[in-house]
């Protein structure tokens, strides 16, 4: 058994029956709200501090050089549990795009169906490339249901480019331009 | 104003016919009530009338005494109402007529 | 102008009354009660009796009406309003009783030359007080004058009269528990 | 040319009482933008900034200071109560639904004829009161037809037919009955010491305010001073006392069912309500334009006198209409049953008290002092 301990209550002086002196601090209180600044942002001229870690909209990110780093394994297409990412794999025409080519895929497609995602990171978390990201945006707005889907160009657009520490494609083509391929 | 004590009266009087009719036709007790106090209303336009014509505030003074016990009697009448009601589910008088059987 | 005024406001005064009791719905019956004290108060006001005017709204609109409202609105009377009038025999009687009623008034104080139709007395605005035959006068004073010398009696008695009635009230809507 | 004259004596009130009209719904319109922003600073945002006239809010500083504090922000709600579409459901009682806001808006606007909202000092030097018509009984005026305001929210209430709204409207109904026992008899020792026998004013308001040259009668009076101010917060169905429509156990009282312009006249009614009772408070109790307790008044006898009269009475109302605001964003709602026994147990006992210990204090005075 829990020990409990009755409070005796004071009983309420007269002033306090009469309500009238807790009515005045609480005017006091409100007027000294009156008298600080707002709290509140103007938002749309005004933007909110986002935190690094903050989880927004999923979004695809180039690397310094401005080379897409999605390879494209599909792994957040599978991890995505509302089923959001759509995924079309392709290949990088070595003929065509020579600095690209030893990194040798990319996707073709990639959408991610803003109406079905649940912000839930495991795509960011799940990305051995580092390539997708749940970054600061937080507003989605559009008018029909196709606009939501966002597409590639989309997804590179709000991603934009990201520091790297790893440099994995550089060290790769370093390598094979020094032969030492494994 | 050319209108006379006459004219007044004429109203005094059509409004108290008025309420009579409406306490003899009608069988919702509320409005039975409500056309006392027409007939009551008839009253005390004819004493205001009288009292005006006559130069003196006796009859004025009457008026403020039948509107104040008319405010005490709507009161107490109201209450009945509602406790006859309470009993019997209706304030319809033509169902209230149990000591006629 | 007064002319216009009293016959504008006497005639909204006798339709709405005769509304209200031939309307078988009882919050119009009692909306156009409302218009009828209303326009009774503004007669009173062209008879120079403002404080009574006053009161009238007061008293009767303000206070009586909004009671009658609320027990009408609450009893919730106005569901069987198809069966309004009581057996036509009471029907055609107090039809043929009003008309009677109705021709007699319009003959005894419009046709005929009964009571003369006196002039307006010059209103005096402080009234001399005390005794018998207090003069007309608009102001409220009077009133008070007059109620604290000659109906002293007569307001003692009302006002005992209230205290009954408020007891009275009180006894009748109180519901009585099972173990009284 | 006849005509004319004839007429002329009417036309003269009318063109006054249009212009007050005119001046009164202004000041409605102006004390909804007031309430949103005393309450958004109360509650530490920044309320309404954003409603820009075209031409007047690009002038470069003053424009944005003027949209920054919302004044254009009622031209925006009114536009917008005006033009939005007319919905009537379809269960209601449309005569009675459509009446109702008139009925609120008009008794508000009715007592405004009696309320003197300044002084002048005419050709034979008397002192005169600024009012559509200086009447006797201006106090008894005003208690009789803000006494019919509540056919508004009864009959929106049953013309609803709704379960909401009826409850609303009977709360109502039964509140205001209430307390305007206790309003009349707060007033009552007011006009005992305001008039005194011997002075040429009974009810009015303009005698009341004469009165209180030297001394306001919120010292004189504290306790006449609170009950009328509870009672008139209940009579205005204001926070505290809102149970006509206490959103958070009747979703919006007896105006659930109401929307567009009906909606709105019910909200101007409100804040017509408003000024009424804080213009009703500084007249009887903050010594309507008397300068300040104790000082006599140092307004002039001309044009300029008048109006720094009307300007200082003004500048009183607005502060009256701010604590309204003030108090509204500071306290919770009271319980129905609390409303109840606050004006019965407490404020009409206190309130008849009080005229009985005013009623011994004037005999004894009388007795000594003659």
């Amino acid at each position: 058994m829990a020990k409990t301990k009755v409070l005796e209550r004071k009983p309420l002086t007269f002033a306090e029956k009469t309500f009238l002196p807790q009515i005045v601090s609480g005017l006091k209180t409100t007027f000294g709200t009156m008298m600080q600044k707002g709290v509140t942002l103007q938002y749309p001229e005004e933007r909110p501090n986002i935190p690094d870690n903050y989880r927004g909209v999923p979004t695809l990110v180039k690397d310094p050089n401005g080379r897409e780093k999605c390879v494209s394994c599909q792994l957040c297409e599978f991890v995505c549990p509302p089923k959001a990412i759509r995924i079309t794999p392709g290949e990088i025409d070595a003929e065509a795009e020579p600095e690209r080519a030893h990194v040798e895929k990319a996707p073709q497609e990639f959408d991610i169906n803003m109406l079905r995602c649940i912000y839930c990171g495991l795509c960011q978390e799940v990305c051995p490339e580092e390539a997708i990201f749940l970054q600061d945006v937080f507003s989605l707005s559009g008018y029909s249901r196709e606009e939501m889907i966002n597409n590639k160009e989309k997804l590179y657009e709000l991603g934009g480019t990201l520091p790297d520490q790893h440099g994995k494609w550089d060290k790769k083509k370093a390598a094979e331009q020094s032969g030492k391929t494994h | 104003m050319t209108v006379g004590l006459n004219a007044f009266i004429l109203v005094a009087g059509l409004l108290f016919a008025i309420g009579m009719f409406g306490v003899i036709l009608r069988k919702n007790t509320l409005v039975i009530y409500m056309s006392l106090e027409l007939m009551l209303n008839g009253v005390i336009l004819a004493l205001v009338a009288f009292s005006r014509y006559n130069g003196t505030m006796d009859g004025n003074l009457f008026v403020f005494f039948i509107i104040t016990v008319a405010a005490a009697e709507v009161a107490l009448g109201l209450a009945i109402i509602v406790a006859l009601f309470r009993l019997r589910q209706s304030v319809m008088v033509d169902q209230l007529t149990s000591l006629s059987r | 102008m007064t002319d216009i005024l009293f016959y504008v406001f006497a005639a909204i005064t006798l339709i709405s009354g005769l509304l209200m009791v031939v309307s078988p719905n009882a919050v119009n019956g009692a909306i156009c009660m409302i218009i009828c004290f209303v326009t009774t108060a503004a007669l009173f006001v062209l008879l120079e009796a403002y404080f009574l005017a006053v009161i009238q709204v007061l008293v009767y609109a303000g206070a009586v009406m909004v009671l009658f409202l609320f027990i009408i609105m609450l009893l919730d009377v106005n569901k069987d309003t198809s069966d309004l009038l009581k057996d036509k025999m009471t029907l055609g009687a107090s039809i043929t009783g009003f008309t009677l009623l109705v021709i007699l008034t319009v003959s005894v104080f419009a046709g005929g030359q009964h009571l003369p139709e006196t002039a307006l007395l010059p209103v005096m605005e402080n009234p001399s007080g005390e005794g018998v035959g207090i003069p007309f006068t608009t102001s409220a004073k009077s009133f008070g004058y007059s109620l604290f010398t000659k109906y002293m009696l007569p307001f003692q008695v009302t006002g005992f009269l209230l205290l009954a009635a408020m007891i009275g009230v009180i006894v009748v809507s109180k519901k009585h528990s099972e173990n009284s | 040319m006849e005509l004319l004259d004839a007429f002329l004596p009417y036309l003269l009130p009318i063109v006054y009482a249009v212009a007050m009209i005119s001046v009164f719904m202004g000041l409605c319109s102006y004390s909804v933008l007031a309430e949103r922003k005393v309450s958004s600073w109360i509650q530490g945002r920044v309320g309404p900034n954003r409603t820009r006239l075209p031409l007047l809010g690009h002038i470069p500083i003053l424009g944005n200071l003027l949209t920054g504090l919302g004044i254009f922000q009622p031209a925006a709600d009114g536009l917008k109560f005006l033009f939005k579409e007319e919905i009537v459901p379809g269960h209601v009682n449309k005569f009675y639904y459509m009446l109702a806001p008139v009925v609120t808006l008009a008794p508000a606007l009715t007592t405004m004829v009696v309320l003197p909202f300044g002084r002048y000092v005419d050709a034979d030097g008397i002192t005169q009161p600024l009012v559509l018509a200086n009447v006797d009984l201006g106090m008894l005026i005003i208690l009789g037809i803000s006494s019919l305001g509540v056919y508004g929210i009864v009959l929106a209430g049953w013309a609803s037919n709704s379960k909401y709204p009826f409850l609303g409207g009977i709360r109502a109904s039964a509140q205001m009955i209430s307390y305007e026992l206790a309003m009349g008899l707060a007033l009552l020792p007011v006009f005992m010491w305001a008039a005194f026998p011997g002075s040429d004013y009974g009810m009015s308001l303009f005698g009341a305010v004469q009165s209180q040259q030297t001394l306001w009668l919120f010292i004189w009076q504290p306790l006449s001073a609170l009950i009328f101010l509870v009672a008139l917060f209940a009579e205005t169905n204001r926070l505290p006392f809102d149970m006509a429509e206490s959103e958070t156990d009747l979703v919006g009282g007896f105006h659930t069912e109401y929307g567009c312009f009906k909606f709105g006249l019910f909200f101007v009614a409100e804040y017509a309500h408003v000024i009424m009772g804080s213009a009703l408070f500084v007249l009887l109790f903050l010594g309507g334009w008397n300068f300040l307790p104790g000082l006599a008044d140092p307004w002039g006898n001309g044009l300029i006198g008048t109006l720094l009269s009307v300007g200082w009475f003004i500048a009183k109302v607005f502060a009256m209409i701010f604590f309204f605001i003030w108090m509204r964003w500071t306290l919770p709602r009271f319980r129905y049953d609390q409303v109840m026994s606050l004006g019965w147990k407490i404020l009409l006992p206190l309130a008849v008290g009080n005229l009985v210990f005013n009623t011994i204090i004037i005999a004894l005075y009388d007795t000594f002092t003659r």
